[in-house]
């Protein structure tokens, strides 16, 4: 049973990712009663499934590490994970917060020995590496998942796969019978950083991303060239497990267009040229990107790196929206349009195709327990008629990380504005 | 009971004209599917793909605002549908265009005034006949009335375009449609879903003024088509079944392929396996004979 | 140089985004262009086009109003929507290249012996004459439109294919007398032209 | 409680360490030659009952320092927290029985890894004591803005609304800074669709209004001195030394020189404006907008994007400095509100509106019928003749418009660049300090802006051409001024929305300084650390290396050279220790003695049991989470002759423990710590840094040793190299069993 103490100078975080963690500590770390509340088993979001960061190329579970530690040492942050939002009533300083907490099956026992994964054979796909992967029903979301705590996959549940688990647990921390719990929580203010999610590819017809195995996303990409992800790192084609070398990068796949999302997702064209840099990392001049755009966005310093890209041979740059994607009888993708700097029309065959999907808000507009000001995009406005509930991160618009960081930060202000108010 | 609409021939789908064959099988499928098409009296051509030019844009949307006005007149609570996509299309784009422009719609009326007829503006959006079949009917209602499921028959779906963009069937992509394969599929023939070239273009009226061009597109249509070892090529358009079939011998003599495959319509198929004869389905107005569909309709 | 295309150049003074916008059919629509290119490869006869259609919406922004005025390429257009359904500003580029047709023709600049120019008159016409397109006369009208001597060369050119029509009974003979057309063609055609006479009004920019 | 020291030892039998080691054995060595008052064994020890056990003798005064020895330091640490009692962890679990194989044949050296882990940990919570806050600082809540511009309003107006009060230093004569001179601004609202009131005016009225935040005008920091929490500042102009709690440096840009572009004609018409220089002509206009040259009314005007910018031609910018498209939308909107007629063309290259809000007002732009065009421009000569290469017609062409509009950029206002002028250390020099800031592009305020009264500079560190910039990608506000936090277009090149979200991070994070300050906590990363640096006056030598290394400039020196700690200003990363010669700097809980201890009882086998041991130093941020991970594979071993010991940081490495655990028979050293150089992934900036560079002299101690230099390796390490770190062990090991072990074994 979750028991949490929650008043109105209590701040509550909804979304446990990057923008959500970061809210929560800097608010707790001013001394904030906080309560962070995150849908997935674990903390981290988006970014602990990305491999490397640009501008730097390094790794998002190195600054994952320090937030942990932040939390770990925090007394005044409460963390609940398999947490969802049912309803929000109530105004500013004075929310009551209805969550849902799906039961994990394991209690804070746990150890992390990983007895149970071993004895369960039932495998699912893996929703981190975005289903390109099998993870078993008894399992840790991911090596640095935090808590880390295993969880058994409802599907398990009723069967002897389940009991199988329960038995190899030496410290009875699966609790079979744990069942659906609902929380009231009171709130002075809320901050809602619920994120992004990659748009549905599926919905670009003209790519095929349903028809060809060897289109993908750039977010698949990220778990292709991570060492710990599905292919250990290697970068494999779908189709037939061959090496991709001549990748074909497609910018604005679903943004910047009024027949899927209307605005430009301003992180895509920085990945893309992160991911030429994968490429390049791995095999140096015999592999070749090339990157389809339309306006290429690298704003401020990003702007070097970009300039770091070109200077690479390997790297093409092609002004042309992509019109179609055909597959030619080796499954390999064969790109046309026409590159409009100099009306060059092109029919160009790749191995491997990875779209630039966009970001759209993770919550859809309808569902929001709570009536907001959003733009048109979905995108949560900065409008006196939220009261108390303050976006942080990409539940405002599309951000990348160090944007999104930042604006979360400005978010635990806001909240802050409103507790302290309360209690003087 | 009967599904009603006013029905939009079009000028192909008259007794004589080049799609005479869709004509005669469509009214036999809808016998069969308990359609009831009332044509609307006194039509008149919808300006097609290429009034463009010699219309403009204010005469090519008054006649057809002309059609829909007497349409409405005559059979007032019924959709108005057509079989062709360019009537179709010409049509639910002047309903569109005078929608959202009053100048142009005062104009089209002063136009028809000339005439005593006046158009009211939008009422229901006009729709196609494979509409009907797939939102009224439905792919089950589609098998329902099958007695010879086409065992057997490969066939190659091709949409074209103006029945698929820009509006098309109702949650179908413009890229790679599928309510062909499925009304395949519903009467038990093999739908050879992989063919890529369904939404490609044939041409269409360009076939008369730039035949090279067209042919060499629709080369690539027919390629396809047998790539995926089709016994023929269906179709809902009668631009795209002539366009198709009627220039094999010729491209042939181009470029030394050895085509032969029957292009039939969706209306043709169904019929068939609804258990009409080869005339019923109009099988006897195709350039090139579909054997298969007829040994089926002969049995 | 006709007369309705000096008074136009002289109108819009080399502002021919302008001229566009306000004349040709859809025209408003090329403001959204973002020179994606997505329209120019999806064209099935792209190809043929001496400029495609993003390359053309960047003439007009760039004012080059004789070169897009004296090139045939829109007559390349079959039809077929692709562009409209793919592009992501909602240009209607057909719609654009069927206008700037009809505005190259009604200025008096259509190409001479453009074979989709001459046909598209003859098809428009054809139907107005009875309401009804007779695709026989329309069919032999194609094989002259170029001259008799032509004319007989296609005529037996396509002899082969008329035969089989009308063996499929899809071209009657009988058409070349009478056939379809709506009840009152003279009607009919008085309405098409009062359409004519208040679209060149608007276009002179008499108010009508 | 008493005052004397029981140290009690736990031992969890559970995860299978129970079953691969003989906690028996592990329990003697703890009590006979660990020599703690008790030690217990429990089967699982983070359950709640084995927490009891141990809370139990906490509260009955048997356990005033803890050694439990059971999973890593990183794991279960609900459980195993108990606020400031000092407490050892001996990593059997992940150090111990995970990373090496069951198998009997390795059972002894596994066992005696354990026995290890024991000795050393027993012996390193010895050493610790409970940290005491410093008590140096009491809260004091008053922020001190640098700047008055949008930023620097902002981020007085909404320190305030939390409470706390701001002080604006403003050096010109009026609040607004750049913006105060814009007609309007892009729109921050949906649709997104109009340009909208700057909104100045209300924010220089809600500040004159609200009597907790002080303006000064025409007035500079003469001087800044002192820490979080106790920052004072000289404000010269007005006349006052107040003091803060913490700073907010908003001081924003100023924009690039146009006088740089004569190939775009400036200079040579006064119809060839900037951006800005436009803006207020707009808001001089009345009606419609006349060029500069005639007072003709602007009938065409050319947007020439990019200007002096993305550009490694000298004196330009190679940075986008991200505002100029939509500000060019923008201005565009001038023209076509006062005139749809007007021509107004955008000559661009990349145009660069992102997010919702850009390409909205993109698509406003060209509904409202402003020409974009994708244009190199070669040339503007002094009639307004713009020449340019249109990329997508292929062609040459010009347009002569009755107004050119150089988009140029933002140059930060950042004042001095330290590293330019920092007073070369010889050491620091060959330290190779601040190689990522080689590219700083025109120092436009060679003029300081804070003054600040540091050993290390008077104003913040510069990053990538010449911004402020933290660098990290999760923590932006991350400067290496603890309690000094910059925000707005000196941190980075931004628009209005973005400044003025920035400027509330910043104030966040200044009232966190504030706060944490006045309770001796640290800031990130080591929040709410208590510990901070002591150091033993006697044994100074002044040498000044402590001062030149900190990487936050957290120490000064008095007048007799001694370094004076600023406890607020720490970060806690001990590089001030593994910086000193003479070991005179220590925290509470780690110190020289409490590593020095753990290397010292480490059983050292004689020459001829073939049993090396390999001394390795894991920063604790990145390579000990890398080999904790490792072992949770399940799959990757590491040698058993291996005893790691986690460190803050590698720049908290003293060379004395190299040296110790050689002459005491170690027979290699391994040292992990993050990576250096400009994309630097060390969370102390300069740490690891620091390291590699000492390590670069530990040839000497070698030679003196007349030990092979092999037997000392140092490795940068990233969280993720998971297969990496522990490869590198076992390198040592390899090289060990090629050279033969250490001839220093007794």
């Amino acid at each position: 049973m979750v028991d949490v103490v929650a008043t109105n100078e209590t701040i509550i975080v909804v979304g446990g990712g990057i923008s959500g963690m970061t809210a929560a500590l800097e608010a707790a770390e001013v001394g904030k009663q906080v309560i962070l509340l995150e849908k997935r088993p674990y903390l981290g979001g988006r970014v602990s499934q990305l491999y490397k960061y640009f501008p730097k190329m390094c790794h998002p579970v190195c600054g994952q590490e320090i937030n942990q530690r932040r939390i770990k040492g925090n007394n005044n942050l409460t963390i609940l994970t398999m947490a969802e939002v049912t309803e929000i009533t109530g105004d500013t300083g004075d929310y009551t917060v209805n969550v849902k907490i799906s039961p994990r099956y394991v209690t804070s026992d746990c150890t992390a020995c990983g007895e149970c994964e071993k004895v369960v054979e039932t495998e699912f796909d893996d929703e981190f590496n975005y289903n390109l992967g099998k993870r078993k029903g008894a399992y840790i979301p991911n090596k640095m998942a935090f808590p880390q705590t295993y969880v058994i996959d409802p599907a398990i549940i009723g069967t002897d796969e389940a009991d199988k688990a329960k038995e190899a647990c030496k410290y009875g921390a699966i609790d079979l019978d744990m069942g659906e719990e609902t929380l009231e929580l009171k709130a002075g203010s809320i901050i809602w950083s619920t994120g992004w999610k990659p748009y549905d590819a599926n919905k670009i017809q003209p790519y095929g991303y349903d028809r060809f195995e060897n289109v993908i996303t750039n977010v698949e990409f990220e778990r292709l060239m991570d060492p710990h992800g599905p292919t250990g790192g290697k970068l494999l084609r779908p189709s037939d497990g061959a090496e991709a070398k001549n990748i074909a990068f497609i910018q604005c796949a679903g943004s910047r267009d009024i027949n899927h999302l209307k605005h430009c997702s301003r992180f895509c064209c920085m990945a893309s040229l992160k991911q030429t840099r994968y490429v390049a990392e791995k095999y140096g001049d015999d592999a070749k990107s090339t990157i389809y755009y339309i306006d290429i966005r690298s704003i401020d310093r990003f702007e070097n790196f970009y300039n770091d890209v070109k200077s690479n041979e390997n790297v093409e740059f092609i002004k042309s929206k992509v019109a179609s994607i055909e597959q030619d009888e080796n499954k390999n993708p064969v790109l046309r349009g026409v590159n409009t700097e100099g009306a060059v029309r092109y029919a160009n065959t790749h191995d491997l195709v990875v779209l630039a999907v966009g970001m759209e808000p993770s919550v859809d507009v309808s569902e929001f327990p709570v009536k907001l000001v959003l733009n048109e995009e979905g995108f949560i406005q900065n409008d006196e008629a939220n009261g108390g509930i303050f976006a942080g991160g990409t539940s405002a618009d599309a951000y990348d990380v160090n944007r999104a960081v930042q604006h979360a930060t400005a978010a635990a202000l806001r909240a802050v504005q409103v507790v302290n108010n309360i209690s003087k | 009971m009967a599904h009603e609409y006013s029905f939009y021939p079009g000028c192909s789908s008259q007794k004589g004209a080049s799609g005479s064959n869709q004509m005669v099988s469509n009214e036999t499928m809808c016998d069969k599917l308990d359609i009831k098409l009332n044509a609307i009296d006194d039509w008149n051509c919808c300006g097609a793909s290429v009034g463009y030019s010699g219309g403009g844009e204010l005469a090519r949307l008054t006649i057809s605002a002309r059609n829909i006005a007497i349409s409405e007149k005559q059979h007032p609570d019924q959709d108005l549908i057509a079989t062709c996509p360019a009537c179709w299309l010409a049509t639910r784009e002047t309903q569109e265009r005078l929608h959202d422009d009053p100048q142009m719609m005062s104009d089209a009326n002063k136009a028809l005034a000339e005439i005593g007829v006046e158009y009211q503006g939008i009422k229901k959006p006009a729709r196609h006949m494979t509409e009907v079949l797939v939102e009224d009917i439905g792919f089950d209602g589609i098998a329902k009335p099958v007695t010879k499921p086409l065992e057997g028959l490969k066939i190659a779906g091709y949409v074209g375009c103006q029945s698929n963009r820009p509006y098309g069937i109702a949650g179908e992509s413009f890229e790679n449609p599928m309510y062909l394969d499925k009304m395949s599929e519903a009467v038990g023939a093999e739908a050879l879903t992989g063919y890529e070239k369904k939404a490609s273009c044939c041409g269409g009226a360009l076939m008369f003024s730039e035949q090279e061009k067209s042919q060499a597109l629709v080369k690539e249509i027919i390629e396809a088509a047998y790539d995926h070892g089709a016994d023929m090529i269906m179709t809902p358009c009668a631009m795209c079944q002539m366009n198709v079939e009627a220039y094999q011998s010729d491209i042939n003599e181009k470029y030394g392929t050895k085509f032969d495959i029957p292009v039939v319509f969706y209306s043709q198929v169904l019929s068939v396996a609804y258990g009409s004869t080869a005339s019923e389905a109009a099988l006897d107005g195709q350039l090139i004979a579909p054997k298969k569909l007829i040994d089926i309709a002969n049995k | 140089m006709s007369d309705l295309n000096q008074k136009m150049v002289e109108k819009y003074k080399g502002n021919f985004l302008q001229e566009v916008i306000n004349n040709v059919e859809e025209g408003e629509t090329m403001k959204m262009c973002m020179q994606c290119g997505v329209c120019s490869g999806s064209c099935p006869l792209g190809p043929h086009w001496e400029y495609p259609p993003q390359h053309i919406f960047m003439l007009i922004r760039a004012g080059k109003r004789d070169e897009v005025l004296n090139t045939d390429s829109f007559w390349n257009c079959t039809s077929c929507y692709n562009c409209i359904a793919r592009c992501p500003r909602g240009v209607q580029i057909t719609h654009v290249m069927h206008g700037l047709a009809r505005y190259q023709k009604v200025l008096g600049l259509a190409p001479k012996n453009q074979p989709t120019e001459k046909f598209s008159q003859l098809f428009w016409d054809n139907l107005v004459q009875k309401g009804r397109v007779n695709e026989l006369k329309l069919g032999l009208s194609l094989y002259f439109m170029n001259g008799f001597g032509e004319g007989i060369k296609t005529a037996l050119k396509n002899q082969k294919l008329g035969m089989a029509m009308m063996k499929a009974k899809r071209m009657n003979p009988a058409e070349m007398f009478g056939g379809h057309g709506v009840k009152d063609p003279a009607g009919f055609q008085k309405m098409v032209k009062k359409a004519h006479e208040l679209e060149a009004a608007r276009i002179a920019g008499e108010e009508s | 409680m008493a005052d004397e020291m029981k140290v009690a030892g736990y031992i969890c039998t559970g995860c299978g360490i129970g079953d691969r080691l003989d906690a028996g054995q592990l329990e003697m060595i703890a009590t006979r030659e660990g020599r703690i008052a008790s030690c217990k064994q429990h089967e699982f020890l983070c359950s709640a009952e084995g927490v009891k056990m141990i809370k139990d003798d906490i509260d009955s005064g048997e356990a005033t320092h803890l050694m439990i020895a059971a999973c890593s330091r990183r794991a279960k640490t609900d459980a195993f927290s108990f606020g400031e009692i000092p407490m050892a962890r001996a990593n059997l679990r992940e150090g111990v029985i995970w990373i090496r194989p069951e198998d009997p044949e390795q059972d002894e050296t596994t066992q005696e890894m354990a026995d290890d882990y024991i000795r050393m940990a027993c012996n390193e919570v010895k050493q610790m004591n409970k940290p005491e806050r410093s008590g140096e600082q009491e809260l004091n809540k008053n922020i001190l803005v640098v700047g008055g511009g949008v930023t620097g309003m902002t981020a007085a107006i909404e320190a305030s609304k939390a409470g706390y009060p701001a002080t604006i230093v403003e050096k010109s004569d009026h609040l607004g800074g750049a913006l105060a001179g814009f007609s309007k601004k892009v729109p921050s609202k949906a649709p997104y669709a109009e340009p909208e009131d700057t909104g100045i005016a209300e924010m220089i009225a809600a500040i004159e209004a609200d009597d907790t935040i002080t303006v000064h005008l025409n007035s500079k920091l003469a001087k800044t001195s002192g820490a979080p929490g106790r920052f004072v500042a000289e404000i010269e102009g007005a006349g006052v030394t107040s003091e803060f709690g913490a700073i907010i440096q908003a001081t924003g840009f100023t924009p690039y020189d146009a006088n740089n572009l004569p190939e775009l004609g400036y200079g040579k018409t006064p119809d060839v404006v900037t951006q800005l220089e436009l803006e207020a002509l707009v808001k001089d206009a009345d009606g419609a907008i006349k060029r500069p040259s005639d007072g003709k009314e602007v009938e065409s005007v050319v947007f020439v994007q990019c200007a002096g910018q993305r550009s490694t031609k000298e004196n330009h910018l190679e940075y986008c400095s991200g505002f100029c498209c939509t500000t060019s939308i923008k201005q565009a909107m001038y023209f076509k509100e006062a005139n749809g007629d007007i021509n107004t063309t955008i000559l661009f290259d990349d145009l660069r509106t992102p997010g919702a809000a850009g390409e909205d007002f993109y698509r406003a732009g060209q509904e409202a019928g402003v020409t974009f065009r994708k244009g190199k421009v070669s040339e503007v000569d002094g009639s307004l003749n713009v020449k340019f290469d249109d990329l997508i017609l292929g062609m040459e062409d010009n347009i002569q418009p009755d107004l050119v509009v150089l988009a140029t950029g933002m140059v930060p206002n950042s004042g001095v660049n330290i590293e330019a002028i920092a007073p070369k250390d010889d050491e620091e020099a060959e330290a190779g300090e601040q190689t990522e800031n080689d590219d700083v592009v025109a120092v436009i305020d060679a003029e300081s802006i804070l003054n600040l009264d540091y050993r290390q500079g008077p104003d913040v560190p510069q990053l990538v051409n010449g911004f402020t910039d933290s660098h990290f990608i999760c923590f932006p506000y991350e400067t290496r001024r603890t309690g000094i936090y910059t925000a707005g277009p000196v941190r980075r090149p931004m628009d209005v929305e973005q400044a003025k979200s920035d400027a509330m991070g910043a104030a966040m994070k200044a009232i966190q300084a504030a706060e944490n300050a006045a309770l001796g906590r640290a800031a990130h990363p080591r929040s709410g650390d208590l510990s901070f640096p002591k150091f033993r006056l006697e044994g100074c030598t002044q040498c000044k290396r402590c001062t030149v290394e900190c990487p936050f400039g957290a120490i000064n020196e008095d007048e007799k050279g001694y370094p004076q700690f600023n406890e607020a200003r720490c970060r806690r990363c001990g590089t001030c220790m593994g910086a000193c010669p003479v070991r005179v700097i220590s925290f509470e809980n780690y110190n020289i003695m409490t590593v020095s201890e753990q290397i010292k009882n480490v059983d050292i086998p004689d020459e001829f049991d073939e049993k090396p041991r390999i001394l390795v130093l894991a920063c604790e941020n990145d390579a000990y989470p890398a080999l904790d991970m490792a072992a949770a594979t399940g799959k990757i071993e590491y040698s058993a002759f291996a005893r790691v010991i986690p460190v803050r940081c590698l720049g908290s490495v003293s060379t004395i423990w190299i040296q110790e655990s050689l002459d005491s028979g170690f027979d290699g050293v391994v040292l992990m710590g993050c990576k250096k150089g400009a994309d630097y992934q060390c969370h102390f900036v300069k740490g690891s840094e620091m390291a590699h560079y000492r390590m670069g002299k530990i040839g000497d101690t070698l030679e003196t040793l007349s030990l092979e230099k092999e037997r000392v390796a140092i490795y940068e390490v990233a969280i993720t190299d998971i297969e990496k770190a522990p490869q590198y062990i076992n390198d040592m090991a390899a090289t060990i069993e090629e050279i033969g072990m250490s001839p220093f074994k007794f």
